[in-house]
Formats: structure tokens, C-alpha cells, sequence
């Protein structure tokens, strides 16, 4: 048996389907989830996937967050079910205050698409455990909004409890504070960050590094064995 | 509002002596009276709004049509055609059951007034093409052109350009895998931008813009209709027919990118489960053309309701919803039984549907208004039956003159200090620098099958993932040389983007051009239009890849002077796997470096004669199509017998300038030796054409080398992959950290 | 020191996406009754010395030329007075 | 019918790089004395029926929940007086 992974499809979604493929070929089975569907359709986990929900409209994720599977999606986060929001999904997992702290447009006022360096900060998440503590993976990112915001006391207390999950390195792309490429909730089961990896699990394709797969292979793990 | 009278079909009959601004919506006295014959009688400001858009140049060709038809009588036999020029997009068979369409359009006017809007409009029309053929839309390309690097406009206009051809795209989810960046000041006033975009599909899913079958529903979907882009409709509606209406219509349409996911995802839900009969996109004379091409490209006619059309602004008149180029339509004809069924999946993804009209059994057009008949026309008439004109073209005086203006005469570098200034200053200009300011701002990895991106000589798409089944494509056109002689400058830009495909290991097997030119009045300017398209499908035919489609984009000048004749091409290529892909970055040190093709004295044209000297004369180099055969024959035998691990073409800036970039690329410098019969100068900046740099593993070298003395391909070894500068022995050296700060400082300092 | 405030919006006869999303939008929030929504930009410059009638033409011009693109955008300049009815 | 105008702010702690870019353009474009430059959003609403105080509530209550992120943005709601020193 092997575990049932959702992805949301949201009007504007992108990288739904390479989502997919990634959970694929880490040898889970992917769901698609629709955005007017409430019904989470039995899945174990779920995945909010990158792109340009409503056109990133008003302001990215904010009129998704607001979505009838958003509703479940919250529901279910608060009671363990594990989430990654990755770049839209991210700012999504903001919008929705499952994570704090906010997205705001790039400090050069550009999109930005480049292979990123990171430094996995939190092995112990959900989605990281594949990884080890201080291991350096490159990740496309791609983004116009990916400045990570918040207050210093919400941002010394992610440092304090370890919930900064993956820091940039050599160069921030974007402007976040403290370098901050992804954070992850108290319990470590809601994961968001700006780059993609689901765009880093086939030689050849895209980045043609790997470097992204271990975040299915962790959930995948942690789901067979729960 | 009411309108008294209504200008019916039957009030125009009644009433011929009511003069319409026929003049004022663009069309000459004799097109005017043309019309009158068609239909003998005077038109309703409906059918003269219709006849004047589709009779303008831009949708009628009537200036480029007796050339054009080069591209078809010249065609080669290729197997590889499914649909060809006429259709929204060409489509091409590459194998599998897999059909390609790909097609290149120009935005050039719009996106010099406002260059965000503009560019990204012209990635939506592009993109809406692709979708009328049945495939999914899977990569765009954006050659374009702007003014002097450091003249202020440029500032204003190439920011926004880029900014709204990546927003666009980015929005749409397509990765960016190509194009270009030239500056020269003749296009100062007259900025570039063109934009290609390439789909996929199954054989059986082609679709054509065509309405068939009496009692089929005509279906209007995707956004509402505003008065964008009708400056004329609302003369006529104003000054001839209507007191109060408002008085401003804007010239400039905004895209909604967003609204067109949600198109392209409807539109490939419903071909999925074959609810399409026919569908077109609405672009240039929105509903005018999208109804006259498909009821003329059908069987029946057409009668259409425009009052069911959604509107934007209600105080539109039927003259300027019939000519409003509102983006982000299409149009599609189902079978009624399946009308429910289409409504239902636009209204999943939330667009906008409505049955407009519907397919007759007879051979008219026709088209209500508040229960009045405004259009009653021959469909083929207002789409196919424009004039054409037989323009008078004449090779200018000052071309001999221009020609005879050699750059080999030019003062060369005389030492190796010498060579390496020039050498510096060759890869830091505006044209040779690296682009990545620009291309950064693209994503190239959506949808998760970009094999190869910018700064690749071709951008690479997996379509299938089992097989490894891929397409690539390049797009190329050199300004300079086809100023120089446009039949050879066109030809230089076919033999370009054909060899960047090869040069990735992709086979090339079909061709898209826009043709980027001033304007047709000036009998020098079409001599430089008569003589590109000649060259090109001459080209073309000797190279067996046939023109599937394309754009022409006339009166690119600023008063008497016009942009240098740009032909830009785009060669779209198939390659079986792409795991045989060749990169332009040099892999490992201690390959060799192998010189493929003749190097001859060419500087014409040059970058080197543009860098060094602002310097524009002589002749651009020779063609030769044969060789460009053979060389793009042995660049994919090597890529897939493995003999190579990396390979770059030779095109502006030549040898060192190719060399440098695969030396960045791969972090990895090269040592080279000046062959014997070259001198290091033309070694280094010559232009000739059919040329590669290649990287062979040693364990290849014997293979490689009879490979290519077997089949007569001229090969050279130059060198080899070492170190971190590049060393050109005997005369300098460049280390490859000065290399980068020059090749990738320059363009942030412009701009950023 | 003023406050001079600068807002931009798209001219009415042009499309303006993100207003549309906003506008469709609010049924679902449970929100009836607003039939537009129309989005655009406001500046809030800082004028050093007082903004008197030469500022405010030189601001106008810095509008027109340079923070409205009038091709497709209205501009209207005015000193901020501080009445605010939300927080 | 009448206009109710949102006005949407970064707090004035987060950096404004829109804001700043415009300022630090100014200078080149001959234009002195401004000192700061923020950008933010302007929403216009059409709302039906009288802007009363319930409606304004409910307004003040979409703001808060949907048209700012209040982690990072204030915001202000007026109903619009039509006086412009601009065109
Ligand atoms: N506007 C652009 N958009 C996307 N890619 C671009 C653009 N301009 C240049 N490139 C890419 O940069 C690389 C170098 O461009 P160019 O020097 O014109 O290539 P070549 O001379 O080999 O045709 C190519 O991969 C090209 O596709
Ligand atoms: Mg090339």
C-alpha cells in the first residue's frame, strides 16, 4: 500500500501537474484536488502547489485562501494532516495563517528564476526527514512575490523554536528577512517555502539535479510507516 | 441605446446616398467602392466596420500576398506537414502520434506605447493561436529588437517589455525557453517584439478554424467585450450614426493572463472530450474575423445575434463590438446536442460562455442587431477576397554604395594586446553580453519538461516521457547583414536557427518566420521585403524545411526612415531522445576543441565591425546550404552516437565569442591554437556561416575525426577544455572571472 | 513637511483584471452588494517645504509624466488631510 | 450607488522597495525635495444601497479580512467625496 497524496488545483494553479509527477516518482500515488471540492477524497496529505492562483490578483494566495477545499484543507492542518505549500502554496499556507509572517513582492521589483542554493535548517518536519540537518540542496526558484516577512518577535521566535525550515545561501533572491526560504508550524506537519522541488527530481529536466525529491520520499516514508 | 435608424441591411438599400467615413476606418477610395460592387449596394456601418479591419493590411496581407506565395510554390516535399500556412498555426508531425504547432507574431507598434501592455498582449495572441490548433501550448520565445543600448528610451521601453512578456507568460505557465536581444538604433523608435509559441497535440486532435454543419452553435467564451483597439468603429459610430456616445476608447489593450489559463484549460477539457467542431481565436479584428473565417472556411453560413454578446461597457455599438480587440476570446462551433456539456466546463473553470449564433445551410454571413439584419455578406468575401496590391519595389541607390563599403578594409588589431581589448570589448557590448538580466525574469521551468533554456543555442521540450521523444527550436535574424543584402541576410537567418537546432542534436524540420520591415510605400523597402522572401524560400526549399506559417509587421519607421530589414526565422526541430541532448557548456577538462566549417575573411556586418569600428558595409558572409546540411548532419550523428560532449554555433562575434560563452557556461576555460593558414584575428572575429565548435571526449577523437573526413565536413582541432582563462596561445589570455565581469556586468549597468 | 497623495487608476474604459478578481470574489465571502471594484496605485509622497501651488504643478507633472502612464491611466494629486474613517 | 475608496499601506516598518525606486528616480528625473515615497493600493467600490454605518462596518470587516493582510499591511476606508486637484 502506498500513500495517497492530494494536490490542489486552483483556478491559475501551474505546477499542479509536475507536482504530481513528483509524487509519482517517489512512488506515491498523486490525487488531484479540485479548489471548489471540499472533499479532501481520503488523501493523507496534501500539497498546494505552485503558480499564479487569480492571477496572484489582489495579493498571491489571498483570493485562494478563501477557496471551499481551503476550508478542509485548514481544518485538517490544525489536526495533524501534513501540508506543504510550495511558492503560491506558500503564500496560500501565509493567507490562510497556518504559517505566519506574510509574502511580499521581490525587493528588485523583478521575477526571479534561477537554480537556488538552500541549507536545509529542520530535518524533523513532515517533508524534510530525508534530508539531514545543515545539508545543502539547490532548488529552482521562481517567484515575483517571494519576500518572507514578520515582526522580529514572530521571526526570533521561529529561530528560537527551530521552525525556520530552509534558508538561502550565497545570495538572497528576494529580500526575505533572514534569509528565509521556508518555515514549518509548531508541529512540524504544515511546511511552506518559495523554491520548487518538484522541479528538481529528473536528471536532464529542469535544474536536472535531484535535489527536491527527498521531500516526497519523506512524507512517503512517514505516511507508509504511521 | 437606440439608434435611429438602425443601419439595417434593408435602411441601406433604401438609403445609398448616405456617406459613410469610409476613409476615416482606413480604406482607399477603389477598396470603398469594391465593397459596393461585392454587395452592390452601399454597406451598413456594420459591414463597412467588418471589411475595413479585415481589408487593413495587417489581417488582409494585401501588400506581402504576391511574395508570400513563394513560401507555398517553393515548398519542399516534407512528410513531416500536417497543416500549413493559412491556418492559425502551422502543425508538423514529429513522430509517436505527436503533432507540433509553433508560429512567431509581431507586437511591435503596441509595445512601444505602452511596452508592458504591448508585450504581453502579444504572448496572449500568440498563445491563443497554438490553443486554436488543439495542443496544448508547452513554450514560448521572444526575439526581440530595441533601440541603442544606452539611449533613454530604452530604459522605458525594454524594462516594460520584458516585464509584461514574463508576466504574461510566467502567469500562463510557460516556460520561456528562447529568443533574442539586439540593440541597434534603427529600431529606436520602432522597438521589436516578437513572440513564438509552440504546442503539442495528438494527430487526431488537430482543429481547424472552420464552422461546419447547418444547426451547430456558434460559442463566444472567455472575456467580456470592451472597446479596446476599435479607434476607427468609433469614428463611424460617432461621426456618422450616433450622438452620445463616450467620447474615449482605448488604444490599448490590457492583457489578463490569468483569464487566459482559465481559457486554455476550458478550451483543452472540451477538445478532450471532442466537443469542437471548429474554433478560433479572437485576435486582430476580434469578432469580424473570427466569424468571416470560420463561416467562410466551413461548409454552411453563419447568422450570429450580437446582442447575446457579453459586454463590458454597454454603450458599445455593433460596429465597435464587431471590431473590438478585446484579448482573451475564443470562438468555437459545436454540435447542439453538446452545447450543454461545453457550457458546463467553461462554467467549471469559471469563463464566460454564450451561444451567439449558429451554422445555416446557406452561403451568407449574417449578423442581428435589435431584431434588425446589420451584416449580410459572403463570408469569403470579407476574409479571403481583400485586395492585393502589386506594390512597386526598386533596389535602393545607396545599396551598391553600402556594399561597397568593405569591412575587411577596416583597421585590424595588430598584436595580442590588441586582440584581447577587442576581444573584451566584443563580449561586454550591449549585443554579445549576456542576457541573463533578462532571461532570469522568465520562468524556464514550468511544467516540468525544459531540457535545455537560454542561454542554449536551442530551447529543448520533452513531450513525451516515456520516450524521451523532444522538440526544440531557435529563434534567429541579423538586422545588419539583411541591410547588407536581404536575400542573403534572410537566408543567414534560416541557416542560423536551423544549425542552433542541430547544433543541440535536434533534427530540423520545419520553419516560422515574421517578417519585421518599414514601410511597403517605399518602393526600397519592399525591394528589401521582395528580396528577403525570396531568399528565405529559396532557402527553405533547399533545406527541406517548408514555412508552416508567420507574421508580417510592415511600417516599422519613424518618418522616411525605416528599421534595417529584419526577417527573424524560427526553426522548430524533433530530436528522438532528449537525453542525447548537446549543451553549449564545456563538460570536462582535458576534451578537444574541433573547429567544424571553413573560416574565411567575413566581416561585413560583423559584430566585430559593429564593436570596434560603428562601422556598416560590405557584403554579409556567403551561404552555404549544402554545408549548413552536412554540418547540422554530422552535430546530430555526434550527439547521438556520443561523440560530443558539448557544441556551440558560430554565429555574431564568432569563434572567441562562442568559446567564451561555452568557457562560462561550464565554468571551464579553453586553450586554443591559431590554425595554420589563419591568422588569429580572423581565427577570432570572422563570421563565416556553417560553422560549430565542438567538445569531444578523447576517447572519441579517432570516431569523430573519420566521421566527419568520411562525409567531407572540414574539421579543425583548435584546442582544448583546461584551465580557468581562456588562452589563446602566443597571444593572450583571459581569465575566465575578467570574462565574466565583462560578458555579465553590462547589461545590469544599463538597465537595472 | 506634507503629505502629498498621488492615486493612479486604470481609465474606466480599461479592463482591469485584478478589480474583476477582487469583485467576483466577494459573493463567496459572504459579501452581496458591491457591484465594481476597481484596483489601482496611491503614493504617498513626503514634500519637504511648504506645497504650495508651484509644488503641487510640478507634482502634477511628475504624475503625468512619470507615476500615470496616461495611455491607460487617470491621476489625481491632492494634499492628504489626516481624517481617516477606518483605523 | 455611492463609492466607498480602501486604502491599502505596507505598516511603516516594512521596506517598500516600489516606493523607494520611485523616489530614488525622481532626483534623475529633476524633481528634489521628496523626501519619502510609499506605494500602496486603492480600491474603489461600487456599493448599492446607502453607505451607512452598518455598511460601513461590513466594509471595514472585508478590509481587514480580504482586502489587507493585516500581518503586514494597514488600511483605511473612506466613502469617497468628489474633489480632485488633479485631472
Ligand atoms: N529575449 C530572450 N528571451 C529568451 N531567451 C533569449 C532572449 N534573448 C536571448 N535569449 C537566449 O540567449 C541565448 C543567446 O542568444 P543569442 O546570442 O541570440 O544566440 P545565438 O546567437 O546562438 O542565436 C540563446 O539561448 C537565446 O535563446
Ligand atoms: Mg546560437
Amino acid at each position: 500500500m502506498t500513500a495517497r497524496i492530494g494536490v490542489v488545483t486552483f483556478p491559475g494553479s501551474l505546477d499542479d501537474r509536475d507536482t504530481q509527477r513528483a509524487i509519482r516518482l517517489a512512488g506515491a500515488e498523486p490525487v488531484a484536488l479540485w479548489h471548489k471540492d471540499k472533499n479532501l477524497h481520503q488523501v493523507d496529505a496534501v500539497v498546494l502547489p505552485g503558480g499564479f492562483s487569480y492571477g496572484d490578483y489582489l495579493r498571491a494566495g489571498a483570493i485562494s485562501r478563501f477557496s471551499p477545499v481551503m476550508e478542509t484543507v485548514i481544518e485538517q492542518a490544525k489536526s495533524g494532516m501534513p501540508v506543504l505549500g510550495i511558492c503560491n502554496g506558500f503564500q496560500v499556507l501565509t493567507e490562510a495563517h497556518l504559517l505566519p509572517g506574510g509574502m511580499l513582492g521581490n525587493d528588485h521589483l523583478h521575477f526571479i528564476c534561477r537554480d537556488q542554493k538552500l541549507r536545509v535548517e529542520n530535518a524533523d518536519t513532515a517533508w524534510t526527514t530525508d534530508y539531514t540537518a545543515g545539508q545543502e540542496i539547490h532548488i529552482p526558484l521562481k517567484n515575483m512575490d517571494g519576500r518572507y516577512v514578520a515582526d522580529e518577535y514572530t521571526l526570533d521566535k521561529l529561530e528560537a523554536e527551530g521552525r525556520v525550515a530552509f534558508r538561502y545561501l550565497d545570495f538572497n533572491p528576494n529580500g526575505s528577512l533572514r534569509d528565509i526560504a521556508g518555515i514549518t508550524n509548531e508541529a512540524g506537519n504544515v511546511v511552506g517555502l518559495m523554491p520548487h522541488p518538484e522541479h528538481a527530481v529528473e536528471p536532464l529536466i529542469g535544474s536536472g539535479r535531484t535535489d527536491g525529491l527527498p521531500f516526497f520520499t519523506s512524507i512517503l516514508k512517514k505516511l507508509v510507516n504511521a | 441605446m437606440s439608434r435611429t435608424p438602425l443601419d439595417t441591411v434593408e435602411h441601406a438599400a433604401a438609403t445609398p446616398d448616405v456617406e459613410l467615413p469610409w476613409a476615416e476606418l482606413g480604406l482607399k477610395k477603389d477598396e470603398y467602392e469594391r465593397v459596393v460592387e461585392i454587395l452592390g449596394r452601399r454597406p451598413t456601418g456594420a459591414e463597412l466596420a467588418m471589411y475595413s479591419v479585415m481589408w487593413s493590411e495587417h489581417c488582409s496581407y494585401k501588400s506581402s500576398k504576391v511574395h508570400l506565395r513563394q513560401f507555398g510554390e517553393k515548398a519542399p516535399q516534407s512528410d513531416a506537414m500536417l497543416v500549413g500556412i493559412g491556418e492559425n498555426a502551422g502543425v508538423v508531425d514529429v513522430g509517436q502520434g505527436y503533432a507540433v504547432t509553433f508560429k512567431v507574431e509581431s507586437h511591435n507598434h503596441p509595445s512601444y506605447v505602452e511596452p508592458y501592455q504591448g508585450a504581453a498582449t502579444g504572448v496572449g495572441g500568440i498563445v491563443r493561436d497554438i490553443i486554436a490548433m488543439g495542443a496544448r501550448p508547452v513554450a514560448v520565445v521572444d526575439p526581440l529588437r530595441f533601440g541603442a543600448a544606452d539611449h533613454p528610451d530604452t530604459k522605458r521601453v525594454l524594462p516594460g517589455v520584458v516585464a509584461g512578456i514574463g508576466g504574461y507568460g510566467n502567469c500562463l505557465g510557460l516556460p520561456n525557453i528562447g529568443g533574442e536581444v539586439v540593440f541597434d538604433a534603427c529600431y529606436q523608435g520602432n522597438p521589436l517584439v516578437n513572440a513564438g509559441a509552440i504546442g503539442v497535440m495528438r494527430h487526431e486532435d488537430i482543429h481547424l478554424a472552420k464552422a461546419s454543419g447547418t444547426g451547430n452553435k456558434v460559442i463566444l467564451y472567455g472575456a467580456r467585450t470592451g472597446g479596446d483597439g476599435i479607434g476607427g468603429a468609433s469614428i463611424l459610430a460617432s461621426e456618422t450614426f450616433d450622438d452620445a456616445k463616450p467620447s474615449k476608447r482605448p488604444a490599448v489593450q490590457v492583457g489578463d493572463p490569468f483569464q487566459e489559463k482559465l481559457l486554455i484549460e476550458c478550451t483543452l477539457e472540451a477538445f478532450a472530450e471532442k466537443l469542437v467542431v471548429g474554433i478560433q481565436d479572437l485576435g486582430a479584428a476580434g469578432l469580424s474575423c473570427a466569424t468571416s473565417e470560420l463561416a467562410s472556411n466551413g461548409s454552411g453560413g453563419m447568422r450570429v445575434t450580437l446582442d447575446d454578446v457579453p459586454l463590458r461597457d454597454s454603450t458599445l455599438s455593433p460596429e465597435e463590438i464587431l471590431m473590438s480587440e478585446s484579448q482573451e476570446r475564443m470562438c468555437a462551433v459545436v454540435e447542439p446536442e453538446k452545447v450543454d456539456r461545453f457550457l458546463e466546463i467553461c462554467d467549471k473553470w469559471d469563463v464566460i460562455a454564450t451561444v451567439i449564433g449558429e451554422v445555416t445551410d446557406g452561403d451568407r454571413l449574417e449578423i442581428f442587431w435589435h431584431g434588425g439584419k446589420i451584416v449580410d455578406v459572403d463570408p469569403r468575401t470579407v476574409a479571403h477576397d481583400g485586395p492585393v496590391y502589386e506594390r512597386p519595389y526598386a533596389r535602393p541607390e545607396w545599396q551598391d554604395a553600402l556594399q561597397a563599403d568593405d569591412a575587411g578594409k577596416l583597421p585590424r588589431p595588430e598584436n595580442g594586446a590588441e586582440l584581447k581589448d577587442q576581444v573584451l570589448k566584443l563580449v561586454s557590448s550591449p549585443n554579445q553580453a549576456s542576457k541573463s538580466w533578462i532571461t532570469s525574469q522568465y520562468d524556464h521551468f514550468v511544467q516540468g519538461n525544459t531540457v535545455l533554456a537560454q542561454p542554449e543555442d536551442s530551447g529543448m521540450i520533452r513531450i513525451d516521457e516515456e520516450s524521451g521523444l523532444g522538440v526544440a527550436i531557435a529563434t534567429d535574424g541579423n538586422g545588419r547583414y539583411a541591410k547588407l543584402d536581404p536575400y542573403t541576410g534572410a537566408q543567414l537567418a534560416l541557416a542560423e536557427a536551423y544549425r542552433n537546432v542541430a547544433t543541440t542534436g535536434a533534427k530540423p524540420l520545419a520553419v516560422s518566420d515574421c517578417l519585421n520591415f518599414g514601410s511597403p510605400e517605399d518602393p526600397a523597402v519592399m525591394w528589401q521585403f521582395a528580396e528577403a522572401i525570396r531568399g528565405l524560400a529559396d532557402a527553405c526549399q533547399q533545406l527541406g524545411t517548408p514555412v508552416t506559417g508567420g507574421n508580417v509587421s510592415l511600417y516599422n519607421q519613424t518618418g522616411e526612415v525605416a528599421i534595417h530589414p529584419t526577417p527573424v526565422v524560427a526553426v522548430l526541430g524533433v530530436i528522438d531522445d532528449v537525453a542525447r541532448r548537446t549543451p553549449v557548456a564545456f563538460q570536462e577538462e582535458g576534451q578537444l576543441l574541433y573547429l567544424l566549417g571553413d573560416t574565411r575573411e567575413e566581416f561585413g556586418g560583423s559584430a566585430w565591425s559593429q564593436v570596434v569600428h560603428d562601422h556598416l558595409g560590405g557584403l554579409p558572409p556567403k551561404v552555404d546550404l549544402e554545408r549548413e546540411r552536412l554540418l547540422a548532419e554530422i552535430l546530430i550523428s555526434a550527439s547521438r552516437d556520443g561523440m560530443i560532449d558539448s557544441a556551440h554555433d558560430l554565429s555574431d562575434g564568432g569563434l572567441v565569442q562562442a568559446v567564451v560563452e561555452s568557457a562560462l557556461l561550464g565554468g571551464k576555460g579553453a586553450r586554443l591554437v591559431v590554425p595554420d593558414g589563419l591568422d588569429a584575428f580572423t581565427f577570432l572575429f570572422s563570421e563565416s556561416a556553417g560553422r560549430a565548435v565542438v567538445a569531444v571526449p578523447r576517447s572519441e577523437e579517432l570516431r569523430f575525426n573519420d566521421m566527419c573526413g568520411a562525409r567531407g565536413l572540414p574539421v579543425t582541432r583548435i584546442g582544448v577544455v583546461d584551465g580557468d582563462a581562456v588562452d589563446v596561445q602566443g597571444e593572450f589570455a583571459l581569465s575566465l572571472d575578467e570574462l565574466r565581469t565583462a560578458h555579465e556586468g553590462t547589461i545590469p549597468a544599463l538597465l537595472a | 513637511m506634507a503629505r502629498v497623495v498621488v492615486d493612479v487608476m486604470l481609465k474606466p474604459e480599461i479592463l482591469d483584471p485584478q478589480g474583476q478578481a477582487v469583485q467576483r470574489a466577494l459573493p463567496r465571502l459572504g459579501f452581496e452588494g458591491v457591484s465594481d471594484v476597481r484596483q489601482g496605485k496611491r503614493f504617498e509622497l513626503e514634500v519637504d517645504g511648504p506645497v504650495d501651488d508651484a509644488a503641487l504643478a510640478r507634482i502634477h507633472e511628475l504624475a503625468e509624466s512619470f507615476l500615470a502612464n496616461t495611455v491607460i491611466e487617470d491621476f489625481t494629486v491632492k494634499v492628504e488631510e489626516v481624517a481617516e474613517a477606518g483605523k
